[in-house]
């Protein structure tokens, strides 16, 4: 049986996270979840894992406070942010589309992202929805900065971007995103239509390779039944 | 002890107009407490979510109770925004202060120690900052060229929370959920409803005091079994989904939410129900 | 677990030169590791006192392991002054940078929370400040004409401490002495002495996780049977007054210190003598 | 059977603390310790009594930290301090004697005392040497200040001096210490013989009052039995 759309999202957010040493996977993230999961079984448990709302997966003891001061002491290097609007300079918004405050369409909030995105090395936006909607050429309201100018303590920054239908890395100098891979059954040509901002986009673009048959048998069997603690309506679904 | 007294006399306690400190869904919130707040109805609240808040301050300010929420998220977990919350925003009925969770954390324990400000990392360039003017950006005094964004501290009138125990002497078992130990420190009064009460010295046992808030911290008690409820209490019951799921498709509307809150008002006290 | 190690394997991974922040007497001192590391014998340390010491500052400071220490007093209890701190002062063999208690600890949040510096009230017109070019003082930026003293953070190399358990996944009990995750978190490496190691996973039990320091924190950890001794542990054993007044009488001059500091290198670990 | 010399002490110490509603005792300290259980016993225990190396008297659960953050937040009203030298404006040192940082003398340090002297409303300077040597003109170290400047922080600050001699109350106005009473026994000639700087004496000083019957019954009965569990040798002599 071949790889679904979501186990190809968690194949490919797994090969990111090789010779990571911890990642913190935040609340209503099931597909980095499961990847971390899957990382970690690759590394022979290596890769420390943490995911908020799972009690076998969480070793927090002091407080939710202390996902941002252990991410401030440099011990997450990877974490996962979305966004209701993602524009072409990683800007992000999780506030609302219109003007603010009185916005058109009012999202949760910045959560942790404002802070999170200046000091974990490694930030992957994660956006399933893949629309201009939500890929804009520039977000109405700024939740956190893409880049920084010289002189801002910023250790961290976004590096790629995941969404349903490609990979994008992020170029921190050049403020600008470079198509890395198509999902199989997608084209270039749809991740350009789809997107409401200008990206870097080499000549030839290969396909997001589907996960290997150990990743798959993973996918399909302990990590199921791990992540169906935390998220049984997905597991069930995978 | 006096600081124990039934649902309806701890939310008496919370005068209109206060900053009300409440913690994040997963933490431990008072929900049988905000139904009084509610019933009585509280006007004018200052909710200052720590860091973010659910069902909570989105039936508070679908009631009318709050003037003013200061608050990195409102979400109902997987089923999205905090419908009343969003209506709010669009309507510019209550004054939002959008904020980012390490930013409330960093406040709220800068009240709890005293501290007159607190320096934070991150949040430079972001639309936050510019839509906050009690936020200020200053240089840092130890590496000139090297800016910082101040936060002024937070010290709310009244934290309201729910948690596993209380003993007689008043203390408070709370678990891992240490924020509640920063809000009760940080605030001027606290306000807390229990699961259970416990005839044996909280503070005596070695292998828990430190997860203890002493009675100090602690004006007002009261007992409310599952009083998290549609909420969940780490250690002891799970969210009810589908009571959330049905609240997030009723305030959809302003009619649904006052259905919704009619029935909730109208219903026996969660004990009663399980 | 590879954290597991013995006391000289222990007392090795803290480097020459090190930053190594230590707690106060009552809260869990690594007295037996301390001993290792004199046995080596560590040179040039660089002790933070969170936020005082006792007769483990004093002892490396004898035994001139020490070449700095930021602390708010070195006291053997009762019996006063630590001797050879006064003597190193008298001396100034050592750099003593001298602090209070709230700005250590102040400054070791910093250090945990990752903020580049952190205000305090108080200090104004203390010589303490005058004493201290890496306190500066600042107006604060929320109230002009309001003067604060601001502290650069904490980021110690090690924190060396004593605790009640571990579990094999390197899970650390640390009871009420919250100090200890503070230190855990804001240093980079954290080496951990205990009195047992137990089967259960101490994450796994909601009574006691609050009180515990996750793993992730901790580098090396070595079983230490009264590990503390002649100071106490908090629920477990009392200080060795008798011990610690024969100390103080010794130490108060350099031949007295080193019969002590001979007998107590030779002496079989605290855990076969009781 | 007459009050002992501690015992005038302990009933001293108690009348001040009548009306307060929450001391904390630092260590090495049980003359106040058991002036603290005994005013929380006049009371009805409306006074709150913590009692730093006491595990009964003891209700701290968030470490050695929480006292200094407990006093920022107003929770704590009464503080003692001591000091190796003591001025007649008020200043303390707890450092030591001669030139810093060489000093001639050195004591422990400062402790919390920067701090607290500033926070706690009223700080009771205990120090039962009463000679030339600990109050001087001028302290060598100024580990806390006994005033501030117009425009500094400070909610708090020295309130009352007790001695082994008498008792002085300090005018913050006036940064000045006034003679309130002598100890049985004792002349206001010995205080101003054994005190190296200037201070009010009015024309009349009354004598320290003896605890009363019932505050000797108390020190000779529970009390002794209470602060036992911190200062055995201590409540021995009692």
């Amino acid at each position: 049986m071949s790889a679904s759309k979501t186990e190809i999202l968690i194949g490919a957010i797994a090969r990111l996270l090789e010779g990571s040493r911890s990642v913190v996977i935040g609340n209503q993230s099931p597909i980095p979840g499961s990847a971390a999961l899957v990382a970690r079984a690759l590394a022979g448990g290596a890769l420390r894992v943490t995911i908020l709302g799972s009690r076998r997966h969480t070793d927090f003891t002091n407080g939710g406070v202390e996902t941002f001061d252990r991410a401030a002491q440099g011990r997450v290097d990877v974490f996962f942010l979305g966004g209701g609007q993602i524009d072409g300079a990683a800007n992000i918004n999780l506030v609302g589309a219109g003007e603010y405050p009185r916005v058109d369409v009012r999202w949760p909030g910045s959560f942790g992202s404002a802070y999170l995105y200046f000091v974990v090395p490694r930030v992957i936006l994660f956006r399933e929805e893949h629309t201009p909607r939500v890929f804009v050429r520039k977000v109405d309201f700024v939740s956190a900065p893409g880049t920084s100018p010289p002189g801002v303590y910023r250790p961290g920054g976004p590096w790629k971007l995941l969404t349903g239908l490609g990979l994008l890395a992020f170029d921190q100098a050049r403020r600008r995103f470079a198509l890395e891979s198509v999902h199989p059954g997608h084209t270039v040509e749809e991740i350009v239509a789809n997107t409401g901002f200008e990206f870097d986009c080499p000549a030839r673009v290969p396909t997001t390779p589907e996960p290997d048959p150990r990743v798959l048998a993973l996918i399909r069997g302990p990590i199921r039944d791990e992540i169906a603690e935390t998220y049984p309506k997905f597991a069930a679904a995978l | 002890m006096d600081s124990f007294c039934d649902l309806a006399a701890l939310a008496a306690a919370i005068p209109d107009g206060a900053t009300v400190a409440v913690p994040s869904a997963p933490f431990g919130v008072a929900m049988a407490a905000t139904r009084e707040l509610v019933r009585r109805p509280a006007r004018g609240l200052r909710l200052v979510c720590v860091p973010t808040s659910s069902i909570q301050a989105d039936a508070l300010i679908g009631a009318g109770c709050v003037a003013a929420i200061e608050t990195s998220a409102v979400s109902i977990g997987e089923y999205g925004t905090g419908p009343r919350f969003a209506a709010a925003a669009r309507e510019g009925s209550v004054r939002i202060l959008d904020a980012t969770c390490p930013a409330i954390h960093a406040a709220i324990q800068a009240g709890m120690k005293g501290l007159p400000f607190i320096p934070l990392r991150g949040l430079l360039g972001s639309d936050l900052v510019a839509h906050r003017p009690d936020w200020k950006v200053i240089d840092n005094p130890f590496a000139p060229g090297d800016p910082v964004v101040v936060l002024p501290a937070l010290r709310p009138d009244v934290a309201l929370f729910h948690a596993p125990r209380a003993d007689r002497h008043g203390n408070v078992f709370i678990g891992r959920s240490r924020d509640l130990v920063n809000m009760a420190q940080a605030a001027r009064a606290t306000a807390v409803t229990v699961e259970e009460v416990v005839d044996d010295d909280l503070l005596q046992d070695p292998e828990r005091a430190g997860a203890v808030i002493p009675a100090l911290y602690v004006e007002r008690i009261a007992l409310a079994p599952r009083g998290a409820w549609p909420l969940g209490l780490p250690g002891r019951y799970a969210p009810d989904d589908a009571a959330l799921g049905r609240y997030a498709q009723a305030a959809r509307t302003r009619e649904g939410f006052a259905s919704w809150l009619a029935a909730w008002l109208a219903a026996a006290p969660a004990a009663e129900r399980t």
